[in-house]
């Protein structure tokens, strides 16, 4: 069985959890992956300064749809100041998989997405695109 | 190796991969099986020691030197032009060099496009352009208040030239811009055709040949063009060097679009005048060592014949088109037939994002791009966010086709 | 060699003619005295083996790639980048690669120039300039109908920092463009001084270092400029490839120059949105080989340590003006001592036009320079149509230097 | 003895014969060499249909100055039409010496401001200039 697509990434990615819509939310956003136009949403609702409930939506790989998928599995019920402060490596380790430098923006979407949602600022680096 | 092999039926095919040194290049152990071509080239030997050569002996600037060296610059540099110019069928003093076929357009662009175009205007593109040759006409047309439209195509990929004769008839176009081969559908246009109705209809004609020059014959004074833009890095030469052949008088209207140092006739404190062409659209120092390499490819290109090229690649065409319609879940977009199309085939696979795709061949060192390609619209039209892409080239073969294929199959294997 | 002895008195010099082999050509039996790297530089075997290895082991386009190719030709493009903006101590984000300066250049007269200068406004520019610093900003004032002005020389070459404060108390400067080191005089001007003066008055200043950066430290940051440019092919780099080092905040609020694939994020039918710095000023397929290859050199130049690289020049031409001068009939422009000048010397031969002293030395293999330098403003303050240059680069040695007087003195024996 | 810096040569640069200005003139045109800026005029008085005189003036370097010299000589009593069919083989004949491509404009200069004044067309292609 190859790494980086191993039976967990493959699973979250037929069948991904905490997908669609969720009205009403407190916070949402939208990002592109350049590298090919893969688009990930989110909305947030926020109770207590916490992340209460929380949906992704879009299209993507294999990798940025699981990441999204059981990145959302660790944000509901976390702080909303603790999620602003989320990077890379965080989101890496979740996954527990190798990647090539082109693929680390597919595996850091649902991450670029909720910082744009949470910080609300969204001009956070992925690299050249297409 | 089947680049060898002739059967009745199939035509005459190339046998040059011993000319490519990246192909003896093995990553964990897999050969390399590039189907990247329509992206950049590989570069046959010849490319490669025709760069060396110009660096270890003659390297010098050209065109204002007097000693020996910058003599030799001077006589490879535009004696390549002249190979160059020829190998398209274009004069060799409206054969300009730029950084790539993206500057080329530009140029024509700022030079033509911002100076001429006036509200009331509207340039013509098609759903199938690349980026480069889309988004410097909506800045052109943004800035001069300019209508930008674009000519649909059909289910199988094709353009209309109804559609074209009515866009003709409202009488407002002064230039269409299209590919001459589609990057992702591989669609060969009838681009003297255009050319003969544009023309008709008083209005100019620019011609994207990025990918046409490396894949087939190419006549650039048969086809009537305006403007021809290709770029070298596709068509086996190296990265950094575009071509622009255009219609002389055409340039000699058109004001300078880069500025400086050699595109000159004199400079005072206020005012300049300009060089001749080819030289008034160069502006500083060229690409001396890449127009060499440049001149090296075509020479390579014009001895394996382009008909043959052509041959080739459509044989490799057909043979892709019927295998990957034997497998399962494969879709592929564009005309139906290899007759209609260039080296280059797009599809994509069901349940496999076109990354996850690109990401498993590569594990077999086999090379395919999966991207929207840099034609956004075109895939917004097809209503895919990407595509898997293999492309072409004379150093491919029919192996190349069965690895690609095999490939998909054990993608699809991951998936399944 | 030379290049290998220490005096007491001389600085340590470089002894690196082993590491370029274009020196070892002969013709008609004199060995190669390249004395005109001002115009393009001669380049070591470090980067002619890095082009190679790009072609012959890692070719692929970059940026969209999944492929295990793509994503080493990705890395050794990105990784190049890194180095060649910590070369002159400039931000990655804001090191743009160009074809040239003279793109450099363009692209903001283009897009600053023509988007910000308004009747009213003044460029401000200097005497000394090369065209290609020039005839931008001729285009770029007239096409918005601001003023280009001129700061003046004195005989020696030098600028007055007393008249950049009076032009700029006019209080209409918007930039001051000038060249870091003089092509044609040497002169090295101060630089930081006045970007500190022009900053103070409110306008951004754009410095030329298409010299400067071959021959001396250069540190972006320490100089404070807002734009600094400069072109690889005379810093040891290949052809083909520049260099813009910018103000990042400055280019997010430029809009591009040249469009199409790669400087985008998204394009739909009419409009589109831009890719981040550095990608945004980043049109079409990178001149990927000849960034690699600009890597090779910064990094070779860097091993050899710019401080020792200028204390190489500044030996040699204290050589070449101290043997010049001992010869009757020869006139030197700019500075009197080596400290005020880069690595080049202008002169001119009594009774023998420059064209006649360069055929004469290309005779014995001596490689200069005769020409304009593409600066006629200067030229016409000068009083001559033309003058003969050498110039000078690590491989030169002394022995360089007596191969050119020994020939001028020929020259003069054949007009005597 | 350099080849190209032939005795005669040498000797019309020193001396060049024709030089100066015409007046009245019925023809007259410049030219620069975009090589180096290097400029040269003529002037010419017609009678009969012929060059009945003729002066350079300019200033460039001994090829350029030499050939316009040595033309001269040729040029005063021929026919105006039959001076306008002049092409660069009579040059480079007359000046009997071997020359490199770049040097070729130097040669021809004169020649390319003699056409000028005789046709009134001023774009005779010379090859890339700074
Ligand atoms: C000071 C200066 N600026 C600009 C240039 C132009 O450089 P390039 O031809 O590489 O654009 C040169 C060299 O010719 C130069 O010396
Ligand atoms: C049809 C077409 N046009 C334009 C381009 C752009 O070429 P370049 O990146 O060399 O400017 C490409 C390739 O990417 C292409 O396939």
């Amino acid at each position: 069985m190859d790494d980086l697509y191993r039976d967990f990434i493959l699973e979250h990615y037929k069948r991904p959890r905490n997908f669609g819509e969720l009205e009403p939310h407190d916070l949402e956003a939208q990002e592109q992956n350049p590298l090919c136009g893969d688009e990930l949403g989110v909305q947030i609702r926020v109770a207590d300064g916490r992340i209460a409930d929380l949906r992704f939506n879009g299209h993507g790989c294999a990798i940025s749809q699981a990441a999204a998928s059981i990145a959302s599995e660790e944000l509901i019920g976390m702080d909303v100041e603790e999620a602003a402060t989320l990077d890379a490596d965080w989101m890496l380790d979740l996954l527990g998989i190798d990647i090539s430098a082109t693929r680390r923006k597919c595996a850091l979407l649902s991450l670029k997405v909720l910082r744009h949602a949470v910080t609300g600022e969204g001009t956070w680096p992925v690299g050249a695109g297409g | 190796m089947a680049g060898a092999m002739r059967t009745a039926t199939a035509p005459p095919t190339l046998d040059v991969r011993a000319d490519f040194p990246i192909l003896k290049r093995e990553i964990n152990g897999h050969r390399l099986v590039y189907l990247d071509s329509a992206s950049t080239s590989q570069k046959p030997e010849a490319v490669i020691a025709a760069l060396d050569d110009y660096y270890r002996h003659h390297n010098a600037n050209i065109h204002r030197g007097v000693y020996p060296l910058a003599q030799e610059a001077d006589a490879l540099f535009e004696g390549a032009r002249k190979r160059i110019a020829g190998f398209t069928g274009a004069p060799v003093r409206s054969t300009i060099f730029t950084r790539n076929v993206t500057e080329a357009i530009n140029l024509v662009a700022y030079s033509w496009g911002r100076t001429t175009l006036r509200p009331g205007d509207t340039v013509l593109i098609t759903e199938m352009e690349h980026h480069s040759n889309i988004v410097p006409w909506q800045l052109a047309t943004q800035a001069t208040g300019a209508e930008l439209r674009y000519l649909e195509i059909d289910d199988a990929g094709t353009l209309s030239l109804d559609q074209l004769e009515r866009e003709l008839e409202r009488g407002d176009v002064r230039l269409v811009a299209l590919t001459h081969v589609s990057n992702v559908l591989g669609t060969i246009n009838p681009v003297a055709e255009v050319v003969a109705r544009a023309h008709a209809a008083g209005a100019l004609v620019l011609i994207d040949g990025a990918q046409a020059v490396p894949q087939m014959p190419v006549d650039f004074a048969a086809i009537g063009a305006d403007f021809y833009a290709w770029t070298g890095h596709k068509a086996l030469g190296p990265t950094g060097v575009g071509v622009l052949n255009a219609d002389a008088a055409l340039l000699d209207s058109m004001p300078p679009f880069l500025a400086g140092g050699d595109m000159i006739a004199s400079v005072e404190a206020q005012h300049s005048t300009w060089n001749e062409l080819p030289w008034k659209f160069e502006a500083g120092t060229s690409m001396i060592a890449q127009v060499v390499g440049l001149g090296a490819a075509v020479d390579y290109l014009g001895a394996l014949e382009m008909e043959r090229v052509r041959a080739h690649e459509h044989e490799l065409v057909a043979y892709t088109l019927e295998q990957l319609a034997a497998t399962g879940g494969v879709k592929v977009y564009g005309p139906a037939s290899a007759d209609d199309r260039g080296g280059v085939v797009s599809f994509s696979v069901a349940g496999i994002h076109p990354h996850d795709v690109a990401e498993l061949l590569g594990r077999e060192n086999v090379c395919v791009r999966a991207s929207h390609h840099c034609a956004q619209p075109l895939m917004a039209r097809l209503g895919v966010p990407a595509t898997a892409r293999a492309s072409f080239a004379p150093y491919n073969v029919r192996a190349d086709v069965d690895a690609l294929v095999e490939a998909v199959r054990g993608a699809q294997r991951v998936f399944a």
